[in-house]
């Protein structure tokens, strides 16, 4: 798949150890578990009509991927969709389904409102800012909502990084939320660099505080 | 040289004495051969499915992991069977584990039993028609059992559900099956294929025959929980019904118990009304017969049984569910009476030995070898 | 100030007697947040007697956000794109009845080809929402592929949007004072093309579902809401004219140019679930009918009158304007005190009020009839809650 | 040596599965904690047991299965030799047939076949 | 379909007639002219009475209660009630105001006229503490059971809350 570089951010380095036999073994397991995500029938709001069902549908089938199986119950899934806000009389069923889900689980937040909350976020008193404060998210999607092509991206990046990600002697990786996969040559410096150029143009928000936004990724990247 | 059918069993049974070592080839043969069998069926089936129901909704279906998508089904049972293996707390633990063991041995107690053609049956036991409808109904209990261990009122719901309505259309089923066992005169199921030979019961019975082929048809689709009568599990009403607590490999039973179903019952309307593994013969036009014979009866079975199968696959993705109460009304006040109706119809025609291509020969009469197909050293 | 002590559903379900000695159970099952029929994240929470519906209770808030509050801290621009995302099916339809009311308030004036462009794109929309209801509805009857089959239809539509608005789903269209952009060169073309591939299509939908004798025996006599009902409990919309009442703002209270197309309004007789399938399938056939008549006429003009920059300045005062959407009627209420931001915004969503009357239909039914009725309400969760 | 082949391949099943639940509890992971053993109800926290009185209606059906099953099992062997009994046994079952028909009318009749 | 139910055409009812017809039924409703469709104000006293002569009255047939919320004005110590009635039949609206005290927010429920208030007023309930008296079932709607305040309050603050950026 071309689609996908080999650089992620945020992706685990590579482990030591392991003999060529359980290399091979784990290649097989990521790769089954990579290619056969299935997902929760879960979505909130305006996102679940894209993301969920216009991805599963006719012209952009999921299924291609293998992850057309949307399973009602937990127990079954693999893949949980957040697509929607998420408000705060949600979070705690959001995240009771996400803790009946049987291990391994991917979690991947569509559209603004599962990211950050979306335009709901100011003066709304209810609304979560972002499904990553209630479960860890894997893959972020964004967009209000994200063409279904978006959601294909991020299924792409969430099978790359299972593929990459974790062994059977070590099951439980805890990975640092992705972005997305970025195209060849491109960095996630480069990415920040552009948003900050926008934001410079277009200011609708506190520079002072997009500023300091900013100097607080700087220097979570250097640690 | 004759074609008359010999099952595994049979030739382990002929071997104990003079050859023990041949016995226990072919026990293992039969063993393996059944492991694989099951394995390969089931993945190429849950495959089809896909690829069907993605055709038949104008779609391609799953494409990425192997060529064409092939690779799919492998991808998703190494996934399940390395997926956490949730007990609810509060579930009947050891039926929760025991549901689904059942549900796979009822069906792997079908298939051996169904003669895949002349020497590829593993049981032919002599009252095979009772044999494969009691076991069956083991599939059931497994589902009332997961459904009912599992502690979750979906799965409750899904399981009475499921419970109530196998057991009623196995009646219609049993119905069906009998006027096969009628015309034939025996409960073998070799015995039912052999006597087909001049002709498969769907059309040489007198409407009888079609009758029960489609009471089969919507019976069987019944007993195996599938659309348009998969009330069991029908999503949008019960969650997952009965299987909702079910995650990982025991999941994975159930849903490959499901799906080999689906062969079981295409296999046994393959044999009970489609003359099995006998191909398509026409009374006395000989050229016809000959050309007929060139395809070995292993491809006649499978092109039957996978002919029903696309069939029960179109009526999945194309009706909706019924109601549980109308499922109900459809089996006791329509099914039901017809085939009590049909069956004493084609009692009549039995005992009036009216049928379509009369012949002389007796229905067990063993037949002699039609050219082309492939010789067999090991039969006496 | 003292608030009253609220009782509690835990409470009321708490002290409900489980059974009695001989009888049969009845038991609580909560049907949602999540569940695959509930469309999103409406919770119900039935009493069942063995597969007897007894009572349904709705239990809202899984996906309020709050909008009400948002649009008191935004300018009247400001408050268009929140409504996208109450009822997103509808998005243009919720622009509009916003748009209207700012337009009214702030004595905004439009041109025949704002009017027109609004008219065609909103019964596109129209068009585009009963497609995916229809695809939906056959899904939460258990049949796969109509859901499929609507899907594909309705990207045809999603592209025309796209090519004019550049959304796909919230489209943040229509304007107080205009439209966003003016339309696309191959709009009136990719319309037409649009109908020419729908009608036949409707066709096969018939085929598909409505002709089938499974369809017909799950909905016929299931749901059935009398028309005296469905107006106590505030239904409008296709829910309240398949019970009988031919109410459409379309035609009660034309806006846009609907007074200038002919059209008619479906309505049922019984008021279930067959109907309210009925009347949708019409609506679309109506709604191509309104399309085709005003597709070729629309006229020359601006696009917008008021620039997009400009500062909006309402006086003192309260005002209201609703209009029909797919699911019935919306209004939008504005209160100002002058200035640039609303006091108050209070949005009268046709889902909140639709969502009641399954109270008085599903009891008594079976679980699978409570999956047709809601199916048949067609409701958008968010915008229950907004 | 049918039968015991019959039960060779009721070990060979249990085999299977039990071993692939083995194999499986080996190799898949296991993080049991918070809610996960709750029994799943759309996101919520069950009201009251699941175990419960169910509707009588379920055991109608179940009884009534009962009785045209032993029928059935009647009719098997007859249907073996239908025609060495000929007529005389058509007629005989036929009123077999009849005597349960008139139960399963009574039934209908009693409303015993209206699902609850 | 019931004949009763047909609309009626042409027979609405002018907005000064229908103004004028509300203050025949109940003298003490006041007219409000900044209001874009017919209004009018009655007391808190009046309001039960009047809903139900409303609903009934055969030239006013206000059988449909479209809406039902607040506004909150906390400068002069009032929540008025807002009841955006449409009569289908007749086709004509009107919109009435009832004011009622901040600090003590009890209104008659008018559930018994029209049974969808009962959820609209659970939704102003919740949103704005006003207590229906006689309302069958008066608990919150949209938030938590255990939720403080009432957010649609002018004077709601939640540590929760984010002011936008300016």
């Amino acid at each position: 798949m071309g689609l996908v570089t080999d650089h992620l951010p945020g992706a685990l380095l590579p482990l030591p150890g392991g003999g060529a036999l359980l290399t091979a073994i784990d290649q097989v397991v990521n790769w089954s578990r990579a290619n056969s995500l299935w997902p929760l029938t879960f979505g909130t709001s305006c996102c679940a009509i894209e993301v969920m069902m216009a991805t599963g549908a006719a012209r952009h089938d999921l299924a291609r991927f293998g992850a057309e199986v949307a399973r009602p119950s937990p127990r079954q899934a693999d893949l949980l969709i957040i697509a929607g806000t998420i408000v705060k009389k949600m979070a705690p069923r959001l995240r009771t389904l996400w803790e009946q889900m049987a291990e391994p689980r991917y979690v991947i937040a569509t559209g603004s409102c599962a990211i950050s909350g979306g335009p709901f976020l100011y003066h709304s008193y209810t609304t979560i800012r972002g499904a990553d404060e209630v479960i860890p998210v894997d893959v972020y999607v964004p967009g209000c909502p994200p063409r279904p092509e978006a959601l294909l991206y991020g299924l792409l990046t969430l099978q790359k990084m299972i593929r990459e990600g974790s062994t059977l002697a070590r099951p439980g990786q805890v990975r640092r939320p992705v972005l997305a996969a970025l195209p060849d040559g491109m960095t996630l410096d480069d990415v920040r660099a552009e948003i900050a150029a926008l934001v410079q143009e277009t200011a609708t928000v506190d520079r002072k505080a997009a500023a300091a936004v900013g100097a607080a990724f700087a220097a979570q990247d250097r640690v | 040289m004759s074609l008359e059918p010999q099952s595994l069993a049979s030739r382990t049974a002929a071997a104990v004495d003079a050859e023990p070592w041949m016995a226990i080839a072919f026990l293992a043969a039969s063993v393996v051969g059944v492991a694989a069998f099951v394995t390969v069926l089931g993945l190429v089936l849950i495959y089809a499915e896909r690829k069907i129901a993605a055709h038949f909704q104008c779609r391609v279906g799953p494409y990425r992991v192997g060529p064409h998508g092939t690779l799919q089904a492998v991808a998703d049972a190494i996934k399940l069977l390395l997926k956490e293996d949730v007990v609810p707390a509060g579930a009947d633990r050891l039926l929760h584990i025991l549901a689904p063991v059942l549900s796979f041995a009822g069906m792997v107690l079908c298939i051996v039993a169904l003669p895949l053609g002349p020497h590829a049956q593993v049981v032919d036991l002599d009252i095979g028609v009772l044999y494969v409808a009691a076991v069956a109904g083991l599939g059931v209990i497994g589902i009332l059992l997961g459904g009912w261990s599992s502690h979750n009122k979906w799965s409750l719901l899904g399981a009475m559900r499921a419970g109530a309505q196998i057991i009623s259309y196995e009646l219609s089923a049993m119905l069906a099956l009998l006027v096969a066992v009628l015309f034939s005169g025996t409960l073998q199921l070799s015995g039912i294929v052999l006597a087909q030979q001049e002709g498969w019961w769907i059309w040489r019975a007198h409407g009888a025959g079609v009758v029960a082929f489609a009471l089969f048809v919507v019976a069987g689709t019944a007993e195996i929980n599938r659309t348009p009568f998969d009330l069991a599990e029908g999503e949008s009403e019960l969650t997952a019904g009965f299987h909702t607590e079910y995650s990982g490999l025991r999941f994975a039973f159930f849903f490959l118990a499901e799906f080999l179903n689906l062969f079981v019952v295409a296999a046994m309307v393959t044999t009970l009304f489609l003359g099995g593994w006998m191909p398509l013969h026409i009374g006395q036009w000989a050229a016809w017969n000959a050309a007929m014979d060139l395809l070995p009866p292993g491809l006649w079975f499978a092109g039957k049984a996978a002919a029903v199968v696309f069939l029960l696959m179109w009526f999945r993705w194309t009706f909706p569910r019924l109601r549980v109460d109308q499922l109900m009304r459809l089996e006791w006040k329509v099914l039901l009476p017809i085939g009590f109706a049909n069956l004493f119809f084609a009692a009549g025609l039995v005992v009036s030995g009216w049928y379509f291509f009369p012949t002389d020969a007796a229905p067990t009469a063993p037949l002699p070898a039609p050219a082309g197909w492939p010789s067999d050293g090991a039969a006496p | 100030m003292t608030a009253p002590a609220p009782t509690t559903l835990r409470a009321r379900l708490d002290a409900t007697p489980w059974a009695s000695p001989l009888g049969t159970q009845e038991y609580f099952v909560n049907m949602g947040p999540q569940h695959p029929s509930t469309h999103g994240v409406l919770r119900l929470v039935l009493k069942l007697d063995g597969e007897t519906v007894r009572e349904v209770v709705p239990v809202l808030g899984y996906i309020h956000r709050g909008i009400e509050k948002i649009c008191e801290h935004s300018n009247y621009r400001q408050l268009v794109h929140l409504t996208d995302r109450m009822d997103y099916l509808s998005a243009l339809a919720n622009n509009w009845a916003v748009t209207r009311v700012v337009e009214k308030a702030a004595g905004l004036e439009t041109n025949g080809r704002i009017e027109a462009i609004r008219t065609l794109v909103t019964e596109l929309q129209r068009i585009h929402s009963h497609q995916l209801w229809w695809g939906v509805f056959g899904m939460d009857l258990g049949a796969f592929t109509p859901f499929f089959y609507g899907f594909r239809d309705r990207e045809i539509l999603t592209d025309v949007f796209e090519r004019t608005i550049g959304g796909r789903l919230t489209l943040n269209y229509i304007q107080p004072g205009g439209v966003m952009h003016d339309i696309h060169p191959e709009f009136v073309r990719d319309v037409k093309a649009f109908m020419a591939v729908f009608r036949p299509r409707l066709d096969e939908y018939e085929a598909l579902l409505s002709e089938n004798v499974i369809v017909q025996e799950r909905l016929r006599g299931v749901g059935v809401l009398s028309a005296a009902d469905a107006v106590a409990l505030g239904a409008t919309g296709p829910v309240l004219r398949a019970s009988g009442v031919a109410h459409d703002l379309r035609k009660a209270e034309p806006y846009g140019l609907y007074g200038q197309v002919q059209f008619d309004v479906p309505i049922g007789s019984r008021g279930d679930c067959w109907d309210r399938y009925a009347v949708r399938m019409c609506e679309m056939r109506q709604s191509l009918r309104i399309v085709d008549q005003l597709i070729d006429h629309i006229p020359e003009g601006k696009h917008f009158l008021v620039k997009p920059a400009a500062k909006i300045k309402v006086q003192p005062g309260v005002w209201y304007s609703h209009l029909e959407t797919a699911r019935g009627v919306l209004g939008a209420m504005l209160v100002s005190t002058g200035g640039e931001a609303p006091y108050r915004v209070h949005l009268r969503t046709p889902n909140f009020n639709n969502l009641w009357t399954v109270t008085a239909m599903a009891p008594g039914g079976r679980v699978g009839d409570l999956v047709a009725i809601l199916s048949s309400l067609d409701l958008v969760v968010p915008d229950i809650d907004r | 040596m049918d039968y015991l082949y019959v039960l060779v391949f009721v070990g060979f099943a249990a085999a299977m599965t039990l071993g692939g639940l083995g194999i499986s509890r080996l190799l898949a992971p296991h993080a049991p904690g918070g809610l996960k053993s709750e029994p799943y109800e759309c996101g919520e926290q069950p009201v009251g047991p699941s175990w419960l009185q169910f509707n009588v209606g379920y055991y109608i059906f179940g009884l009534l299965f009962l009785v045209f099953d032993v029928e059935a099992a009647f009719l098997l062997p007859w249907a073996v030799v239908v025609r060495e009994v000929g007529v005389a046994g058509l007629v005989e079952v036929a009123i077999f047939g009849a005597v349960l028909l008139v139960g399963l009318l009574y039934a209908w009749k009693k409303g015993a076949l209206q699902w609850v | 379909m019931a004949a009763d139910l047909l609309p009626l055409a042409g027979l609405a009812l002018s907005p000064d007639a229908l103004v004028a017809a509300v203050q025949l039924l109940c003298p003490a409703a006041q007219a409000r002219p900044d209001c874009d469709r017919p209004a009018v104000k009655v007391t808190v006293g009046d309001w039960p009475e009047l809903a139900g002569r409303l609903r009934a009255h055969a030239d006013l047939l206000f059988d449909l209660l479209e809406t039902h919320t607040a506004i909150d004005w906390p400068e002069s110590g009032r929540i008025e009630l807002v009841y955006l009635l449409t009569s289908l039949r007749r086709g004509h609206h009107l919109t009435v105001f009832v004011d009622i005290p901040r600090d003590d927010p009890v209104a008659p429920s008018v559930c018994a006229v029209w049974p969808v208030a009962q959820w609209q007023e659970r939704e102003v309930y919740d949103l704005f503490g006003v207590r229906y008296a006689d309302h069958p079932d008066l608990r919150r709607l949209f938030l938590d059971d255990d939720w403080q305040g009432f957010p649609l309050r002018k004077d709601y603050a939640d540590a929760f809350m984010l002011d936008r950026p300016s």
